[in-house]
């Protein structure tokens, strides 16, 4: 029933964890940093949450079409903590953390939700799949694993261009599995490129669990095979992530080439809006999980560490749940894309035919937008 | 006769011709505990266990690798894609291996298997989870290409796609996976490969078409009939590759006037072959341009899906243009 | 003027565009130390270091992923596969992230690339090493698809697609690598995309073609003048996406008569789609069936490579027919 | 200049090698093997070496097509050596060593390598890409690596089947970078199939040397990413990769699941009649390598064992190649294949477009053959 690496994994010397779950530390690994950036990520992190939640209930109203959340996963606010605002950040589609933290307003990720005027990628988007050019928070696609070897281009043309620019990639357990991963890894490795690959393993891949993925023995040893270093952190703990790529990013930038990160985590709630996990995952797995939950987890720490006080962060709380509420309520009024935006951006100038398709339509809906 | 949804009527096709052949399995992602993401295969791991109904890692090009392999040892394997938009990791295998496997070894090692797939829009799924790509099957030889546009000939042809030696991409319209319910027989039913069928007879515009979009082409005969007294020809292609030319000659023999419905990208998309077909074979008969209502030359949209989309009202203009047309004297 | 080889001519282009535009790098197998196994990139890593000129391992999903990510970066790489029928193992690449990058990102990523590919025939090459899959490039919306006849307007093609911003697939008629020589100006020279050119003018008949087939079809326009004294207009299409559609349609308005000769498999392929948009735009301007001459909807054969691929008499025999050809008065 | 893993991979215990270069063995690891049955690896191995040499003679005078010489890497037919008649071979283009042992006979080569009418593959393929559906010898594709997974779902096939085959696999250094080399060795493991997964490390890529194929130290270590036992062997002893097959089979047959072996050789020429090697390798390199040479190791290994005469061996060679000579000269005068079988094989039956095109191409030929 309980086929989680997990108990092993803590267990493991390689295996990184500064807070434990009750929300004590190992002190001595404690990162330096200030209690105004802690809070930031606190924030961040329940920001994330509440969002999550919200969109899990827009969707069944049928006011959104889809969610993806990532509930559990909110920890990896560390991972964009540890790097710079220039460096690149390649995300899958639990990553809205990241995204926050980077400073993508959370206007913008509401206007996408609905796909309204506002949003950048004008509604052409399933919500959850947004990504920025100014925050170097680039747009996912869908299929699995294939921005793994874009960040690592782009890691080459930073190494090519000497900006010291660090690329980070974001991805699942079962993105391992795919053609991606290993031409990533191989690529990365072979051209030493400054690249961060970090992988949730949030122990699914929709209903496969990791141990039906792949009979490595931890995801971190598939480093191995493309002669890579890699780190194996407790993907619950903001300060371990955080640590692991702040060193992964160091090595990166001192031209020393790029690191896997295996990040061992839980995604606690559905893979999707479409999902059921109760068909193939146990109510005490789950439990088990949210007992290690990132957010308890750190708020404990803040609190016992007077960084925050309990009222303090349930005052953070309401304000982001008003903010959120007040947000959709104004993005929900916003109109949708006209319907132009269906043809442009297919290339730089729209050619002919195109042009033709879209006057023809025009022309058949009476003028409609 | 039991009424049932495409998805029931799938399922229930492959577990009766499991029952039948051993050397059936199923794999894919998450269609044995989980039942597949549209539930297509649920209960089947229950009944067939877990080395007949496999879940694989998450590798398209694995399973169809791994599927090709069972095929040529002689197993009869049924890869499913969780959505076509998923199958081009995969591509290498089909078009390298899968569709040359019988020609390059001289007929010594053929490749038994169908890939089912669900594909098409309509469901909310933009970019990814809405494509059509039966195009790029039909322009690779030594594959066959099913689509059925509803349940009953769902059962008939995924039996013949399965008992068939040849490679088949069996593509699901998955907008019509639970659209509607229909009569399917319960004991074995096959419909032949390479035959089309005509949904709907009539003397004025043939209209060519297949899966989800077939039901639009029907609904808009309905309207033009009833708003315009035009009498159209539907005609169900079920398989594009090999295709009926038989049927679609006889049809625009009688119509003189023919356009095609499809949901895929229009450049270079199947109806394409469809018109190229037509003028190639018929153009002494052909009383009108040869129109083609399609998706878009874009990527596929999410917010403006149902303009996307061909459109009862998007057919019609093609149906009126076709048959309002006469020859302008136009020449050299 | 210099007179070069396509191979020349190309590898030039590469060396002027590299020199001005520090953004620009190859990548490829064995296109470094070895020079390319066409000897296109020859001496290029000598010139422009190792850095620019990328030594690859065996993965073209690498190759074209790593490129695509160079691109969103700011560079504008050039990747090389060393045949285009290896290119499928990076198809996903391709269908589902390069040609959809700037759309998804509501412009915010565009992938400023050109992939450079041999293809085609008459090499020796058989199933592996002969395909001309441009169909399946045609039919994938946000990709350009670029194919030089010669090295006079290779040059100016490849220069072009280099400095667009859209990603290209530049195809590359490796027949024709050493076949002639032509004077290609040494400086600065581009060739606009998306516009064809008129290789042959004539009023009897249009053929319109690309690539190698481009001389084949010459070679036909020379024999049927010869002998049955028929004019052919021969348009070069160069770019098949986004196509130039205002030259064909002045060409057939002209003949009213008119074929494509393409290389690849015929089923769905760009012929296809040439014969689609003229039987839907201009049906009355039409005296004959549009005809295809093509490969053959079989993998590519090596011991009968000569009669499979398009020749001067299969040419003509279409020629011939639609010179020929005069309405029956069949009816409905 | 010198590139190459081979001196530091003799030194690592990993590494297997059982006749040392010299011809002298490791007594106690020469695997139990009758003297007929060596002569029987001897013979095949030197017809691989003679059929190599004389098609890349006709291929330079224009005779065949092309060619793939496997001069180097003869030491593999200990591979095949160590399988059942029944078991399955997924080859690479270089296990021509492999087809002979299983029985494929010579005539059927040669008359592929002309693609006249008595080929099974009727002209088909490019000489040298061959198969055979009596011997179990799978016909390869061009494209690298996709035959890895092939042969991992025939084996488990034949594992549902119940049947005790196993399905090995030939591939290159250069294949480990490919998709399936990843989909293979990782289905491989999670559902530890009855496979030999051998990888023939000749140190290039076409002129890719393999230490810029990937950064692992040795490809053997890539086995432990998919948590799959590996094997190193020297790739150019027949009794090593015999001997590392035979335990790979033995785990396999048991149910034990797949070894991923990797066999340290070396391609002494060209990568096809379409390569330099000059341009990318020293004549030091190769001439190192030339001192490694499987057959000149195993027939002094024949001959100080008595299993051989000098005379012997001389005749053997010289058989081989009469026997050569007399079968190009009989392939050469058969006829090519008919026209149709352009159209044949593409289906099971030949559909309407096919004959027709048939037809269409018999006419505009005058009813050309
Ligand atoms: C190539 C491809 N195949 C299948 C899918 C369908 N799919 C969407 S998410 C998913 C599981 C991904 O698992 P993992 O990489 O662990 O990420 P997680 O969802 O757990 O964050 C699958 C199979 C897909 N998106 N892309
Ligand atoms: C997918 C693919 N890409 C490129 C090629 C061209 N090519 C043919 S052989 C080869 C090198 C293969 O190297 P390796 O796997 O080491 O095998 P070896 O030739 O050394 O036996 C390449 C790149 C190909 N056949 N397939
Ligand atoms: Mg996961
Ligand atoms: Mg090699």
């Amino acid at each position: 029933m309980f086929t989680l690496s997990s108990k092993n994994v803590e267990e493991s010397p390689q295996f990184k964890q500064i807070i434990v779950p009750d929300g004590s530390v190992k002190k001595d690994l404690v990162p330096k940093v200030s209690n105004k950036e802690l809070v930031r990520w606190y924030r961040t992190m329940v920001t994330v949450r509440v969002l999550d939640e919200k969109a899990m209930r827009l969707q069944r109203q049928g006011r959104i079409g889809f969610n993806v959340p990532t509930t559990g996963q909110e920890a990896h606010v560390g991972a964009a903590a540890a790097l710079k605002d220039t460096d690149w950040i390649f995300p899958a589609y639990r990553e809205h953390g990241a995204a926050l933290y980077r400073g993508l307003p959370l206007r913008t990720i509401v206007n996408h939700y609905f796909g309204n005027n506002d949003d950048p990628h004008r509604g052409r988007r399933l919500p959850g799949l947004f990504g920025s050019r100014d925050q170097r928070f680039v747009n996912p696609s869908a299929p699995i694993g294939t921005q793994i070897i874009h960040a690592v281009g782009a890691a080459y043309a930073a190494k090519y261009l000497k900006d010291g620019t660090v690329t980070m990639v974001f991805f699942g357990d079962g993105a391992t599995s795919s053609n991606d991963f290993h031409s990533g890894m191989n690529f990365a490795k072979v051209f030493d490129v400054p690249c961060v690959l970090i992988c949730q393993n949030n122990q699914y891949a929709i209903s496969l669990p990791v141990k039906r993925q792949t009979k490595a023995k931890n995801l971190v040893d598939k480093a191995i095979g493309y002669g890579m270093p890699g780190i194996q952190v407790d993907g619950n703990d903001v300060f371990a992530v955080y640590s692991a790529v702040s060193e992964a990013a160091k090595r990166a930038r001192k031209g020393n080439g790029p690191t896997f990160i295996e990040s061992v985590t839980y995604r606690l709630g559905a893979h999707s809006s479409s999902d059921d996990p109760t068909r193939y995952r146990s109510k005490e797995e789950v439990e088990t999980w949210e007992a290690r939950d990132p957010i308890k987890r750190f708020r404990t720490y803040l609190i016992s560490q007077a960084i925050l006080t309990e009222e303090e962060s349930k005052q953070i709380d309401a304000d982001i749940v008003d903010n959120l509420n007040q947000l959709v309520k104004e993005a929900e009024a916003v109109e949708k894309p006209p319907l132009e935006t269906m043809f442009t951006d297919v290339y730089e100038e729209m050619p002919w035919h195109l042009k033709e398709q879209l006057e023809n339509l025009r022309r058949i809906m009476g003028g409609g937008k | 006769m039991p009424e049932l949804t495409l998805v029931e009527s799938i399922r229930q096709t492959l577990s009766q011709e499991m029952e039948q052949d051993p050397k059936i399995v199923l794999l894919g992602e998450d269609i044995g505990t989980n039942g597949g993401v549209f539930r297509v295969t649920e209960g089947l791991i229950d009944k067939f266990g877990p080395e007949r109904v496999i879940d694989t890692p998450l590798s398209e090009s694995g399973i169809i690798g791994f599927a090709t392999g069972m095929a040529l040892y002689g197993l009869h394997p049924i890869p499913e894609i969780q959505f076509v938009d998923f199958i081009w990791p995969g591509w290498d295998q089909i078009m390298s291996e899968l569709s040359k496997y019988r020609y390059r070894s001289g007929g010594q090692y053929p490749a038994h298997l169908v890939i089912r797939t669900p594909y098409g829009g309509g469901v909310g799924g933009a970019l990814y989870h809405s494509q059509s790509p039966e195009a790029y099957f039909a322009h690779t030889p030594g594959l066959k290409v099913v689509i059925p546009s509803g349940p009953k000939d769902a059962k008939g042809l995924l039996t013949s796609s399965i008992r068939d030696s040849d490679p088949v991409i069996f593509m699901e319209p998955k907008r019509i996976y639970r659209a509607f319910r229909e009569e399917v027989p319960e004991g074995e039913f096959t419909v032949p490969l390479g035959v089309a069928s005509v949904a709907r007879e009539g003397d004025d515009v043939t209209i060519l078409s297949y899966g989800s979009m077939l039901h639009k082409a029907l609904e808009t005969a309905d309207k033009v009939r009833d708003e315009q007294h035009i009498s159209c020809e539907v005609i169900d292609l079920r398989t594009l590759l090999p295709l009926d030319i038989t049927t679609i000659e006889k049809s625009v023999k009688k119509t003189g006037r023919v356009m095609s419905v499809t949901e895929d990208t229009k450049t270079a998309g199947f109806g394409a072959e469809l018109s190229a077909l037509i003028a190639e074979r018929l153009i002494e008969y052909l009383e009108a341009p040869i129109l083609r209502v399609t998706g878009f030359d874009t990527p596929f949209p999410f917010v403006h899906e149902p303009d996307y989309l061909p459109s009862v009202n998007r057919i019609q203009d093609s149906v009126l243009q076709i048959y309002n047309y006469s020859y302008g004297g136009a020449s050299k």
